[in-house]
């Protein structure tokens, strides 16, 4: 059956939910029956939904704080969500490790077991499948916030229907961004076609009356990703959702580090996913934004990570973003502890008091910017539409192949790769390697001259070092990569 | 020219790292095979035997590197190149752990040289030097 | 003899200088006779003066970061120096023990004994005075930055002679701000005479072809205090510096929390203490300005307080200040460990580094922000000139007399006392209840409309419950101090 | 209307807390005698005599608390008000130390309650009523 952008039929929806309940023996589980699903969900109290806290917190204009956490022991990974929500989390996040989202549930379960044993963490993450509804639930029933998986796996259909089931209220992910960054070999026909499922499936609980929120995962690689390319990536997860019956979509967007870029990023996310959803027909959509903290290499120095946290929640509320990911002072290393990962909430979240209110005020510098990337992202989105001869999912597929859309530093083999970011000299993220980037003739003669002013300061030539020395920029303490002698 | 074979192992997709070092060995002189993210045991030995390589430079980034490492150096063994230099660098376990007892954990697997997070590949570079001999 | 605004004669000062060097035993050292200072001074190197360095950092608008520390023992205060040098400081301080700061150079001394013998630091700082010029040269030469005393003396004739002296190329204070803040029945009279003293000994050096550094306390109080008060102060001391021949003056002002609030006042107080000196015929100073990390009440969590410095460091960044000084996590418990000290430098100097070169642009709220504080500054200026019938001293003595000068929360019984500050409905620091102070009705007008506005959105009474509120409200989270119901 | 002695000990100039203090101790009811900053132990005794105070409350937030409140126990039974009730608090010693310690050291000079860095005064009044015999 050829993928096309089409709400799937609850027949076909049901059908091949019988096939995935078989995946692992979890998906058994009785209480995975829409009978038992729907009025369990049904129950949960407004505060543990995921869609009514960010509609409220959205009209207060109040940025919330949620923090990546998760680890493969139930027990410690109950005590890790009440930690963190003491701490001042408003949302709380379940990390699912690297074996569940490759669908590696035998890994999983080895590496879950020996963690019991030995006491000692050996997987990055809680196994959200080997765990089943059971062990979901009892992690949502002892905390006081809602509750999303957070992930990076390109089938989560199983995932989905276990932690919708276990009422958590949330689910990231998408078709392109729980892809192209996280996999080398699944086409991307097979990623989307997945997550249509898993809308499909928010779908389904939306004609129940249950409102699941989703989330496409913004930032992608987290490595020096222009504005336009996340957004755009956004907008058409957001359209896809919606097509399958999605109507609480929040959108993403990793810092950059050039503040009138950043707040730009937000304001043009909100505004053109907005757009785009109501121009496809999509008329009763909720459409939120989350703001990432820096998602590249982060500094080694517990201090100036904490610079970096404080500084990007700063930012991240300026924006308004209805939303942050926090990072804590352990990222440069490993897994935080609870307490490192509480550290980065509470700072985060006592900015976040401080600043709420205040807001960048719309100068020209804002306008330009967030229009220059309205523009680009129009330019991609319509490169989308015209490859896909009018079938938005038909549309990404080709895009991808032909490289009209173009992830820097993803792994996956069905991205084309060419495309090279750099930053200009006022450390805005622009494009020095175009590759087949679906951007227009001016649009490329803006990133051209904004990367040739920064070179022509640093008295040096266009090279791929400029991007190299900007990967290790930020983690070294500078914004823009200059060489030694700038 | 030398070859050296690197990759990224496990279920692991971090490719930023990746990429900078294949940009770094081959400015350095190394015939690099890149055998990229989400790379097995079995890849990266079948590479070796195939260039011929002196270093098997893993890469884990993610944190289950203690499980995807175990019994690689047998695999060389029974593969017959049970004299290559093992490199294991990046974050190579979950979180903030002691690295001296991180670092008998993978030595006592086999590993020859075993890097703390944050050693860029740069400063690998004199350990690479000295292992190929030049 | 009256007090009057005039340079001291050489004549006047010298003979005033040999009273001063019989205060204590130190004071006799040889090493102070300006046949062996001058030259000291002369052969310092570059790098460790502090005018030359302030003068390229403003040139390059980069803000430079510099600490708070001082431990009695000589050899850990040199530890201390280099530990903090070594985390990014860029100018070094000696912050000074509050006996010295009274002048009781006796129990100074017992602190200070005691402290070796125990291996516990009973003072809560460096006793410079009793030190001497050996000791104090010993630090300068451990270390490779400018060095400055940081203290709160309102007479500190023999320290600053024993500093400069040493090779420490600034101090801080004035005859208002290190007395109305740091002391409680000493007249203004004597502390402004003492000041001018302090003045006239860099003003002879300078003389003598060495430029030092002189740094009125912006932030007085550090509790409330709205941005005209403390910039007139640090006009005012800038003026009377100057008279006395200081020509590299760094004006300061503590955060107050509204981001463009604390913009626009490092903008008026740069411009406007250019223009006075200017006014008053003082054309050849270097003014450069300094931004106090948030000086109120800290909150005792210590990743909310990383939060807290964190986000100083940005808007001192933003204004693109000369300078900034930075607080630690341990501010709310006590005087840090070195290791806490350099947690705050390090997260500044990582915020510097990334957000330099972004500004907040001009837009009309930043600009009609500046303008009402450059009016209120006029206003009590212009009241002081009257009060002293022309001579700025006497004026500062009369102005204080009357309330036109009004200092919130200081302890000492020549400032009135009258004035309330209170938040207004955005966070910016207003007035609440002015006492005399010299401000012109429609100045008045605009405060009260703008505190009613809170009241109004609070639902409750103007009373000094909501300065309360807002003493305690950044250190509970909030920058504004909400009832509860809020 | 019960007396209670209030100041701040020592060259010690934090007057804010001092100013707050004042104001929710009159508001909870009591005749507050205020000695304000820069006070030495002489004056809080004086003004406790003057005012036949219960308590005299001691804030010391410089750091120099240690030194400047040593032998006040003694000065209180000389001048013949030997069981006033004797508190301190603010930021008593220099620096984070730990605080079961410090609390023994103002114990044994003879202060009947210590407070931590961070007791707000709101949180001292149950005590206060108490010692007061409310
Ligand atoms: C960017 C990033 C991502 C991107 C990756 C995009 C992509 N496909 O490449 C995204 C967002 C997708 C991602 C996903 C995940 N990530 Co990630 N990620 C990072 C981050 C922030 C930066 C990595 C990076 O690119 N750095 C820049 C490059 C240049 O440096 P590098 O990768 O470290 O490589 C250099 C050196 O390490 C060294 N090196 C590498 N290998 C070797 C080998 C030898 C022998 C030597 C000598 C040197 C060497 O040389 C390289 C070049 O100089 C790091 C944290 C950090 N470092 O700040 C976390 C981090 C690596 N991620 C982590 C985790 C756990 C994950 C996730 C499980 C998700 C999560 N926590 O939510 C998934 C895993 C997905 C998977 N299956 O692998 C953890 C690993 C934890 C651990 N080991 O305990 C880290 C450390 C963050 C943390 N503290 O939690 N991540
Ligand atoms: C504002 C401030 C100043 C202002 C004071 C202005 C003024 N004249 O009042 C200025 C800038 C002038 C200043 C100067 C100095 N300060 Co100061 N200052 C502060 C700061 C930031 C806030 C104090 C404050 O006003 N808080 C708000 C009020 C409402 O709270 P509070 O004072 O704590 O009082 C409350 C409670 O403590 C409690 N309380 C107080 N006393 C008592 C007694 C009892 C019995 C009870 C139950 C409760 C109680 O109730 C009060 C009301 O709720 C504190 C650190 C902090 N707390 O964040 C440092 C702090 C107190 N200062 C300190 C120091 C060292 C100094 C200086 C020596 C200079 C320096 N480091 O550069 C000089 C000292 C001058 C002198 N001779 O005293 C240190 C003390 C260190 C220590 N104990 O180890 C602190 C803790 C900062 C630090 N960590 O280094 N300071």
């Amino acid at each position: 059956m050829e993928l096309t952008n089409k709400k799937m039929t609850e027949a076909d929806f049901l059908a091949e939910r019988e096939k995935v309940r078989q995946e692992w023996s979890t998906g058994w589980d009785p209480e995975l029956d829409f009978s038992v699903s729907i009025p369990y969900l049904k129950q949960i109290p407004d505060h543990k939904i995921f869609a009514k806290k960010l509609l409220k917190a959205k009209q207060a204009s109040v940025t919330m704080v949620q923090p990546r956490a998760g680890v493969p022991v139930l027990s410690e990974h109950i005590k890790l969500m009440q930690y963190l929500e003491n701490a001042g989390a408003d949302f709380l996040p379940t990390t699912v490790d690297s074996y569940t989202r490759q669908n590696r549930y035998r890994e999983a379960e080895k590496g879950m077991r020996e963690s019991e044993q030995i006491g000692r963490a050996l997987l990055n993450g809680f196994p959200v499948v080997n765990h089943g509804v059971k062990n979901c639930k009892t992690v949502l029933e002892s905390v006081n916030v809602p509750l999303q998986a957070r992930h990076g796996t390109p089938d989560a259909r199983l995932l989905a229907e276990i932690i919708h089931a276990s009422g958590w209220t949330s689910n990231e992910g998408g078709g392109i961004s729980y892809n192209i960054p996280y996999a080398k070999s699944i086409p991307l026909e097979v990623s989307l076609r997945n997550w249509q499922y898993c809308d499909r499936l928010v779908g389904f609980y939306q004609e129940q009356g249950i409102t699941i929120n989703r989330e496409p995962f913004g930032p992608l690689t987290g490595t020096l990703v222009p504005p336009s390319i996340s957004n755009a990536v956004g907008i058409l997860e957001a359209l896809l959702a919606a097509e399958q019956g999605v109507k609480s979509i929040t959108v993403g967007y990793g810092m950059g580090g050039n503040i009138i870029q950043d707040i730009a990023a937000i304001q043009a996310l909100q505004n053109q996913t907005e757009f785009y959803l109501a121009k496809y027909g999509y008329k009763d959509c909720d459409v939120s934004t989350v703001f990432h903290q820096w998602m590249g290499g982060f500094p080694e120095d517990e201090s100036e990570a904490m610079g970096l946290i404080s500084l990007s929640a700063t930012v991240a509320t300026l924006s308004q973003a209805t939303k942050m990911i926090t990072k804590s002072p352990h990222e440069s290393i490993g897994i935080p502890t609870k307490e490192a990962n509480g550290f980065g909430v509470k700072a985060s979240k006592f900015v976040v008091n401080l600043v709420k209110g205040q807001t960048l005020p719309s100068t020209n510098l804002l306008l330009a910017e967030r229009y220059q990337i309205e523009r680009e992202v129009d330019s991609l989105i319509h490169c989308v539409v015209e490859a896909g001869k009018g079938d938005l999912a038909q549309g990404i597929v080709k895009a991808f192949e032909q490289g009209l859309l173009d992830i820097p530093f993803a792994p996956s083999r069905y991205n084309l790769g060419k495309i090279l970011p750099a930053r200009d000299n006022d450390g805005n993220i622009r494009i020095l390697e175009f590759g087949n980037l679906g951007f227009t003739d001016d649009i490329k003669a803006f990133h051209r001259s904004k990367i040739s002013e920064r070179a022509a300061f640093e008295n040096r030539t266009l090279s791929f070092q400029l991007t190299i020395d900007d990967v290790y920029s930020v983690s070294t303490g500078k914004l823009v990569g200059r060489p030694k002698n700038r | 020219m030398k070859s050296i074979v690197i990759g990224v192992i496990g279920a692991d997709v971090h490719a930023v790292g990746n990429k900078i070092i294949e940009y770094t060995l081959e400015n350095a002189g190394y015939n690099v095979v890149n055998i990229g993210v989400l790379s097995s045991q079995e890849d990266f030995i079948n590479a070796a035997i195939e260039a011929n390589a002196r270093i098997i430079l893993v890469s884990s980034l993610y944190g289950h590197g203690e499980i995807d490492c175990r019994g690689m150096r047998d695999k060389c063994i029974e593969a017959g190149i049970g004299d290559i230099k093992l490199y294991v660098g990046g974050n190579i376990v979950v979180g903030k752990q002691d690295f001296e007892e991180v670092c008998q954990r993978f030595l006592a697997m086999g590993f020859d040289r075993v890097y703390p997070p944050g050693t860029t590949i740069d400063k690998a570079l004199s350990d690479i030097k000295q292992d190929m001999g030049d």
